[in-house]
Order: structure tokens, then C-alpha cells, then sequence
């Protein structure tokens, strides 16, 4: 059934986007933020018998409030297991994880990513970054990754100024000469569109384009010769069932909007948004038939 | 460019499925000629290697990993199903001399066995390495020793930080793992209770995965106590519903191990033709595992648990 | 031959004696200058951390080992104490942009900080090998990516038995390491509920050990469950009781991490001014966790309590 | 106090001689067997606070039965700590254990053991043995090692028919050179007697004889040229205490008799000593104010 949300956010469309990607029965790698949400779209709607695993130790939790980061408690709420990263990264490295969603301040043609800093001089940076954290070992270990990133006109580049996280590295075969055990990225959700990578070149291309979004815009935004797709078509809206889940998940727009903004030093409004949590979302999981 | 996207190949994990099934279905399922077969020794996995040897017409022949196995490998042994050994102990433990394990080593009866050896530790590593998807592990074990004089898999490196030597062991990617652990939920989330000595990493290591487990417990159980998970459901294929399933020997919080019983099975054991009289009576003379435990009596295996949570029952003071 | 037998060293076993002592004086007694200090993420050990920065003119300079930290680290860099980072990752998480490690990496504010990087889980296994006493460790992460050009320690080798590239990073073995754990006795077995990321490891890597409690429990609660024993007692120097140990930052089955106050604070850590502002009222400004629990108000952190509580609490469905 | 028994079997002159090697607070790597009986004497005498780890996973356990194998579920009683091998292995490798107990079939002057085969061909032994199991691995990375050992007039050898565990190879140095962590053996624990290594030489000498050993016996029993102390002295007897503790844990002298024999195929004798350990195990605890 696909009866479309008539209102949606950008974000909400790039969430539903990617729930779309995730497959009934997959195990997959998730950090907290957009993917969660994409996550749990997925697992009450396309893929109910998907687990997620989240960094700092867990599997399979049904949580009835929204996690705050990967090592958050409410990411062993009702878990399957709770306990180490090693546990979920030896996984992932001996190759049982489906698939990951990364993301990065910088993309290349090739998919691969930067989150470490922004200028030419390793030791000297312009914009010291996060780093890595997990996102190079989802990279390199999971059968597949989905990115997901803003695109601000600037970031999709020619040349990353430090490779933190593969996605094909140099094209066809670069991976396999590293010794990566993954297969790499087979999708970009970004703010503009969706991307795929060629089989052939393992080249990105447009794929679909977001409803209301022009063409030149995108090839503006993207820093090489963009290849589309002759098929290019729009990204597929999100339901309205997927937008009430990402709502009741998050009634606050915490990662779906400016939550964070309105949160900040407001004790009050932001435990009323646990403590009222319980009820709508038990009720969601009931009404799925799930524990 | 041809704009077909690259498709990726789908993970190794198995889906959150009912996994329960008898001995029978999950040993004829996994277990073929030529297996490369792990087992953990704690706890032993009795009901499933019984049901093995009742399937060696078709089996054949295994080659097998194990760190340490007290008594029940020979149980296959003596039944002419293993050509390789790769282990570090094989013995009786307490129950004492493995003839069964020097009848095959020494005169090849019932049939000759090959065998590999490693440490305790190198041969847990082994699994450890395939449990992380890395190709060997570092162990400071067996140098100076002359295991890896008879073993060329295990390398004696200079380690480049310090230029020390350093043994590595290859990773050990068993076809099939069988094990016996205490409860799990229907999709296989399983959870070990006390002393359970490697399962956890076998059972990361091996391509198919076989629990038998004294309780099956609702997903709920497993949810109210996720730091218990000994072994996540993607790693496991089948779940066999197996009480008192490592008799004769112990299961921690469940029973005690059946001495009396073990003594008398490996003085049996001291000839072929004894150890083949006890196979027809106790294996190929019962048809599953709640067959045997008739024939060992419920009364007997009810007196072993009675006198195990006489002393400890998980969660409980004793 | 003299007949002067052998005499062995002692093991790094800490002995099972009383551990039960002040942040402050586990601190002063462990924690010196120079000091290379492993730090925990899940939980965030904020007590060990304010009395750390409390003792600054004492300790001066210090090196870090972590595998990601989110927000907390940054307590400890902006306070000037931090020389050295190796770490995965260093950032606000939810909270957002790092301004505190910005301003050290790039503008050197309050004091040069020198970054050696790795991946998550490549930086996890430096103390998985120094927990086994092992050099090194073999990991499939950081092939092909800037990691490695950046950082001398990470060697990629052919593995011998496949001949396919491999990296190695080495064992990292901190002088102290410091963790918030749910529970321990007083000799200093610690149980971690909920995930714990590499706590564990951390703690079998380091040469002291502190470790902040949310309860204290008598040994016969840690005998009745061994199973969640995550570090026993012989790795463990030091015990500190401190209940909410982890505010701003969440402990699992205990309590909610508090984002109002991680994003205020973040709000604040935005110029050196503003963190300093912060430091002075809430780390300086109060003499030990309890006096820093009463300044955030323990009504505000027993709300937090009862908000985890009614979503989970150990051994109870919810 | 040493107060001596007056009676006493020749394996319990054994177990109290290795408990009074083991000393309080330290860490011991112990197998079941007689070591056990050691270990549990001296825990109840001169090391209350020394703790046990047992190879199959389990820590400071404090049993009411006799265990009856290393991954027997009696180790794991009311333990500090109930797991993985890898645990206790791994700390052992990374110097955590002081002192372990082990044994062979053979052994050389500089300590090495064989437990692995007897005779000159590997692939075809004239008797195949049980193998290394952990006792290569606590004679490696242990940091002392006591060696329990029947003389049967031909094990004391030469040259071992394979080296399965460690001694000091080949003389001084030899270990260092191997990279081998733990330090080595300190005894050897006999039914003839005990032996140390001297620090020069890294040789074997006779230090203590058992009572009523005659010296020659010994050195019959001793392929190699034995150095004998020049202050050689009789073995101390256990006392009451040790006799009463080891027979209270032990009734039927499963390890310190021929107890084995007798159970074999009595369930009945063998249930009823589990079942009736609890009471007088306990009050032994108690005695001790141990919990």
C-alpha cells in the first residue's frame, strides 16, 4: 500500500528513502540519528524480522523511547543481547552484518568518505573534525553501506582532503586489493537525491531526484562530471504510516528537525518527551503484532 | 557506463526464525560426509553426538576441531567416524586412560586418526580468529615447545614491534559446531550459565551452528536479561530441545556430572569389543535422546539435578 | 651449582583486599603527571573525570587513550591537560560540534593536542591484545584508507597464510585506566549491566584501574550471579562509590543521559571562556560528586532514574 | 602451630607439601586432582585470601563438593566469576597468574614435560598420551610453576620423548630466547620426594626426601646425574588440620585413593557424597569465618 504523506520534511523523506533500502530478516550496523529513525521505519513496516545492531553492545533492542547516541542506554532496552563492541564489530568484520549506514562531511565519485577534517594539512587543519569512530570499520566489513549526507554545494568533491571511511577507493578492484572484506556502498541518500554506484566503473550516478529539486542544482552541487541515470526518475514519497512512526518516535523533531535547538538547557520539556513515550510507542509495537 | 548498480551479496547471519527441531532433523540438515566438525566441552554435547554416530551410515567420515574433550570424542572416535583430530587434550579427565583415543593413534582401530595438536589456548584462538573474520591470532604459548615442531600451521614469527617471537595459529572455520548450553529463546539467542569454557567463540567461528539446550524460554526471558546472551541468534541454525542433554557428564546449574556412570562406560571402553557392546546398548539401541534417558533412567538423572541445586541454582543463594 | 633454587616474581594480580576509597584519594594515589590514561565511554566515568581536573596543578600533563568518547573527554582537554589523544573519535555525539578538541587541534587553545588515529574497533583491539598479553593484534579495518599514512603504528603486512594484506595495531597498555560500572563488592569484582562497549577490556589492558559504582554490593550478590562479573578483582585497584557517577552522560538500567544539560553545557563549551565559566561553577566549584549532585540538583537526577526505570530496570519486564 | 598427623597416605604428604608453596593473596592457575586438594588445603590454612582460577572459565569459586573435572559445574560455584577459558587463559598469558600446577609422564633435569606420547616416532607412539591440553600454556605464561609428579624409576629421563610443556629448555636463558612470558618451575612435587631448580644452572636437585625414602632409591629412580642438596632434609608431614581438611573435602579418596575404583557403577556410593559434602564443607567454611 502506498497511500503518500501529503506533508512531509526533507528529512523525513530521506529517512523513509533509506528504510526502503533495508531488507525483511537483514542484520544491519546502525548509528543513532537519521538512520535509527530510517531503522525502526523499517522494522514496523517493510522489515519486521530485521535486527539492528548499534556500536557500543547491542542487538535486537525494541526500545519505547528514542536513543540519544550509539552508546545510549536505551539502545539494550529489551535487547537480545547487551554487552561489548566487539561483540557487534567482530560480527560485522567476520562478515554477518547486511548492511551499514555511514555518513561524512566529504563524498568523491567513488563513495569514499571523509569525517576526520577539512584542509590540506593533516597536522595543520583547517576544521578538525570528529574522526572515524566506527564509520571506517562499517566501511570496510559491511556486505553493503548506505550513505546518508546533507549536500551543501561544497562537499561532494573531486579530491577528499583525508580518506577516513573506503567506499571504492581508486574504481573497480581497489577494495579487494586493500583486503576489505565489504563490498562497499551501493547507495547515497543525500538532501538532493538519491546515487548509485555503476557496476562497471563503480561511479556514482544519479538515480532518482528529489520531488521539487532541479537537475542543474544537483550537477552544481556535485564537484566532478556527474553521470545520471537515463532512467532518472523522483524519489518515491514516504507514506503517511511511515511518517506517523517517524513521528511517534520522535515527537520532538530531536533528529528530524531542530529539536535539539528548543532542548537545550529545557529539563521539563525534554523528559516529558521520555516519560510520554511508553504508551504511544507500545502501542505502535503492539498494534505490528511484536514484543 | 551501463548505470546497473553494484548489488551486494547478503551477510552470513541467519534470520530471526524458529530454529527449533529434534536431533534428528538438525544433525541429517548440517552434518555431512567430509565434515569439518567443532564441539565444545562444556557442556558436552552428548545428545548430539549420540544422534551423529545413529547417522554414521551416511556420515562417513568427519575431520574434527576441539580444544579440549573429556571422554564423549571418543564416543566418535570408536565409531569409525573421525580421520583428523585437531585438539589439545583427549582424555578421560577423571574417568582416566582413552583407550578408545590410543586404540585408533596407536593401532589405527577402528580406523587410523590423524592428529593435530596445539595448546589449550592456540587451539581456542583458533576459533577466536574466526570469530573476528582475521585470518590468525598472536599467542605467546607452545614457544620453546615441540608442538609447532610437528604442527607447520602454527608460524613462529618476530613480532615487528618488539622483535620478540610470537607463535601465530591460522583462524578455524569449522562447517558445523555442535555444542550443548543451558536455555534459548525459539530464534536462537542463547545463553550459557556458568563455566562454559569456549562455546561462545565456536559458535562465532562456525559456518552452521548447532545448540541443544537443557530449557527453551520465551524471547521475553531473553529480553529481561540480555547481558546473559551467550551466543546472539544470527550465529545459529538450529535449536534442539535436549534436557539433560550432556549426560554423562555435568551441565553447570543443572547436573552433576554422572561419575559412577563414566567410570563404568570407559572400563568398557578398555576394549573395542566393549566399547562396541556399550554403542549397541546405550546409542544405536535408543532411537533419540529422551529414549536414552529412559534407558539411563529419569529417576537417576532427577537425582543428579536434585543434588546440583542442592548447591547451586542460578539467581539463588545456596 | 650454588643450590640457590629458583625464586619467581609475583604475578600482576591485585590481591582480593578492601578497594573502597574516596575518588580524591584514588586519584592522588594512581594518577600522576605523564600519566598515559585509558578512559571508558559506556559509561563516562564524570566523577574520576572532575576529580582529575580538580587535582590539574598535581597531574599537569597527561596522554589518552580512548576508543570514541562523546562530550566528556573534552572536560579534560579544555582544562589543559591533555598532551597527547590516540582515539577513534572525539566529538558531541547528540550534543554536537566539539569546540573544546577544535580549539586545542586547531588553534592549540588551551594547549597543543597531538591526535593519533584509528578506527573504532582498531583502537578497541589495541587493548584486546594488551588483555592477552599479546604485541600486537590483526584487524581488517583501516586497509585502504588515510588511517595508516597518518599513523606509523599501524603496520599492514601480507598475512602469511593467505598472503592477503592485514593491519596490525599494537597492544596499547595505559598506566591507568578509569570507568563508571553499574556494581562491584568491596574487593573490587565489577558487574556491568546493559552494553559496556570495551570497559572490560580497557580494564584487563591497564596497569591501575579505577573504577566509579553506581551501587556497592556484598561479595555473596556478585557469588549468586558470576556470569555478569565483567572485571574481576584482579585487575581492579581501586573502588569509588559514586551513585549518578556518570551525569551529564546516561548508565544503563540506572539512569537517562541528561541531553537538556549536555546541550547547555555544549552551549557553553563553545568559546574557552564559556567552558571555563562552566568548569569553575560545576568541576572547581564543588569539592567532590556529591557536592556536584546537589549544585544539578538531586531531584533532577532522580527524575532521570525514574525515567530509565519505567523503560527498563535489571531482571524486571517493563 | 604443627601439630602432625600421625597417620597419613603418601598422596597426602604430596598435597600438603604443594599447599605450602601456594602463598596468601596470590592468584593461582589450578587442575583438578590432587593440586585441587592442595589448593583447598591451603586455602583453609596458611592463603585465605589466595584465589583459585580453573582452565574452563571460572574464578574464586567456593565449592561444598569435590570438583570433579576442570570444567566441572562444581568450579563454578559461588565463584567470583563463571565465563570463558579465554578469560582465565588471557590473564594468564598477561602475567595476572602467580602460580600454577602441572604435571606429564616424563620429565627432564631442566623441567621440561612430556604429556604428550612415549616413544621415538611421533606419528606412531608406542603409547599415545592425552596431549598438552592447558599445561603447556600455564608452563609458559604462568610465573611460577609447581610440578606434581608419581617417579615410577624410568619418567625422570634424559632426553623426553617430546617436549609438550616448558622447563627451562635448555638451560639459562633458554626461555627469554623463546619468548616465553612466565618464569618457569620453582618444585617438583614427587612421591619420592621434592626438587628445585638452582638459579645458575637451571638444573634439577633433590632438596627434601620423604620420610622413609631411601636415598639411592632416588637417584636409581633419576636418569640423569642428580644433584643432591648438601643440606638435603626430610619432608615436613602434613599436619592434623591439613589431614582432617583434605579428608573432609575428599571422603572417599577420589583423588588422594583408589576411590575411582570403588565408584565405578555405584551411582548410590557416589550420589550420597555429594549429598552429604554440604554439611560438613560448610561447617569448615564457618570454622574459618570464609563465606
Amino acid at each position: 500500500m502506498s497511500n503518500y504523506a501529503e506533508k512531509y520534511s526533507l528529512p523525513e523523506l530521506m529517512a523513509a528513502t533509506v528504510a526502503r533500502e533495508i531488507q525483511d530478516g537483514e542484520l544491519a550496523f546502525i548509528g543513532v540519528g537519521m538512520p535509527l529513525i530510517a531503522a525502526t521505519v523499517a522494522k514496523f513496516t517493510n522489515a519486521p524480522n530485521f535486527n539492528m545492531m548499534v556500536e557500543y553492545g547491542a542487538v535486537g533492542p525494541s526500545p519505547r523511547r528514542l536513543p540519544m547516541c550509539v552508546n545510549c542506554a536505551v539502545n539494550n532496552e529489551r535487547a537480545y543481547y547487551a554487552g561489548t563492541q566487539r561483540e557487534v564489530m567482530g560480527a560485522q568484520q567476520a562478515g554477518f552484518v547486511d548492511v551499514a549506514c555511514i555518513s561524512g562531511a566529504q563524498i568523491d565519485k567513488f563513495g569514499n568518505l571523509n569525517s576526520s577534517l577539512i584542509g590540506n594539512d593533516y597536522f595543520h587543519p583547517k576544521v578538525r573534525l570528529a574522526g572515524s569512530g566506527g564509520a571506517n570499520d562499517l566501511a570496510s566489513s559491511a556486505k553493503r553501506t548506505i550513505i546518508m549526507m546533507r549536500q551543501d554545494g561544497r562537499n561532494f568533491v573531486e579530491k577528499l582532503d583525508y580518506l577516513t571511511s573506503p567506499g571504492y577507493l581508486t574504481g573497480p578492484g581497489a577494495r579487494e586489493k586493500a583486503g576489505l572484506p565489504g563490498s562497499g556502498p551501493v547507495a547515497v541518500v543525500t538532501t538532493m537525491g538519491v546515487y548509485r554506484f555503476d557496476n562497471e566503473t563503480r561511479e556514482m550516478f544519479l538515480e532518482k531526484i528529489h520531488p521539487g529539486v532541479d537537475l542543474e542544482k544537483v550537477k552544481a552541487a556535485v564537484k566532478w562530471e556527474l553521470a545520471v541515470s537515463p532512467n532518472l526518475t523522483e524519489t518515491e514519497p514516504p507514506t503517511e504510516e511511515q511518517v506517523m512512526i517517524m513521528r511517534t518516535l520522535d515527537p520532538l523533531a530531536v533528529y528530524l528537525g531542530n529539536g535539539r535547538a528548543t532542548l537545550s538547557g529545557d529539563f521539563d520539556t525534554f523528559m516529558k518527551m521520555f516519560e510520554d513515550s511508553y504508551q504511544p510507542m507500545l502501542d505502535l509495537i503492539k498494534s505490528k503484532g511484536m514484543v | 557506463m551501463r548505470y546497473e548498480p553494484v548489488v551486494a551479496p547478503k551477510g552470513r547471519a541467519k534470520p530471526p526464525v524458529n530454529k527449533i527441531m529434534t536431533a534428528k532433523e538438525a544433525v541429517s540438515r548440517f552434518i555431512k560426509e567430509d565434515t569439518y566438525l567443532g564441539m565444545s566441552v562444556s557442556a558436552a554435547p552428548a545428545a548430539l553426538i549420540w544422534e551423529i554416530v545413529r547417522q554414521r551410515d551416511r556420515i562417513k567420515t568427519l575431520d574434527m576441531t576441539i580444544t579440549s574433550q573429556i571422554g564423549m570424542s571418543s564416543v566418535l572416535i570408536g565409531s569409525g567416524l573421525v580421520r583428523k583430530l585437531e585438539m589439545a587434550y583427549n582424555w578421560g579427565g577423571i574417568e582416566g586412560e582413552d583407550k578408545v583415543f590410543r586404540r585408533a593413534v596407536e593401532k589405527g582401530i577402528p580406523r587410523p586418526l590423524e592428529v593435530e595438536e596445539y595448546s589449550n589456548f592456540g587451539a581456542a584462538v583458533r576459533w577466536q580468529a574466526a570469530s573476528m573474520g582475521v585470518p590468525f591470532m598472536p599467542v605467546k604459548s607452545m614457544l620453546g615447545s615441540e608442538i609447532p615442531k610437528y604442527n607447520p600451521k602454527i608460524k613462529i614469527i618476530d613480532d615487528p614491534y618488539t622483535n620478540e617471537p610470537v607463535a601465530l595459529v591460522p583462524a578455524s572455520y569449522p562447517d558445523v559446531a555442535i555444542m550443548h548450553c543451558s536455555r534459548a529463546d525459539e530464534i536462537g539467542n542463547v545463553q550459557c550459565i556458568g563455566l562454559y569454557g569456549n562455546t561462545d567463540t565456536l559458535a562465532r567461528a562456525a559456518k552452521h551452528v548447532i545448540v541443544s539446550v537443557e530449557e527453551i524460554v520465551p524471547q521475553a526471558e531473553i529480553r529481561r536479561l540480555p547481558n546473559l546472551t551467550t551466543i546472539p541468534y544470527y550465529y545459529v541454525d538450529a535449536i534442539v530441545h535436549a534436557p539433560f542433554g550432556a549426560h554423562w557428564r555435568e551441565s553447570s546449574f543443572y547436573y552433576h556430572h554422572d561419575l559412577a556412570y563414566g567410570l563404568d562406560a570407559y572400563r568398557q571402553f578398555a576394549t573395542q569389543e566393549g566399547y562396541e557392546a556399550w554403542l549397541d546398548k546405550y546409542v544405536l539401541g535408543t532411537k533419540d535422546w529422551d529414549d536414552y534417558c529412559k534407558l539411563v533412567g529419569y529417576d537417576r538423572l532427577n537425582r543428579l539435578m536434585l543434588s546440583e541445586h542442592k548447591y547451586q541454582k542460578f539467581g539463588e543463594v545456596r
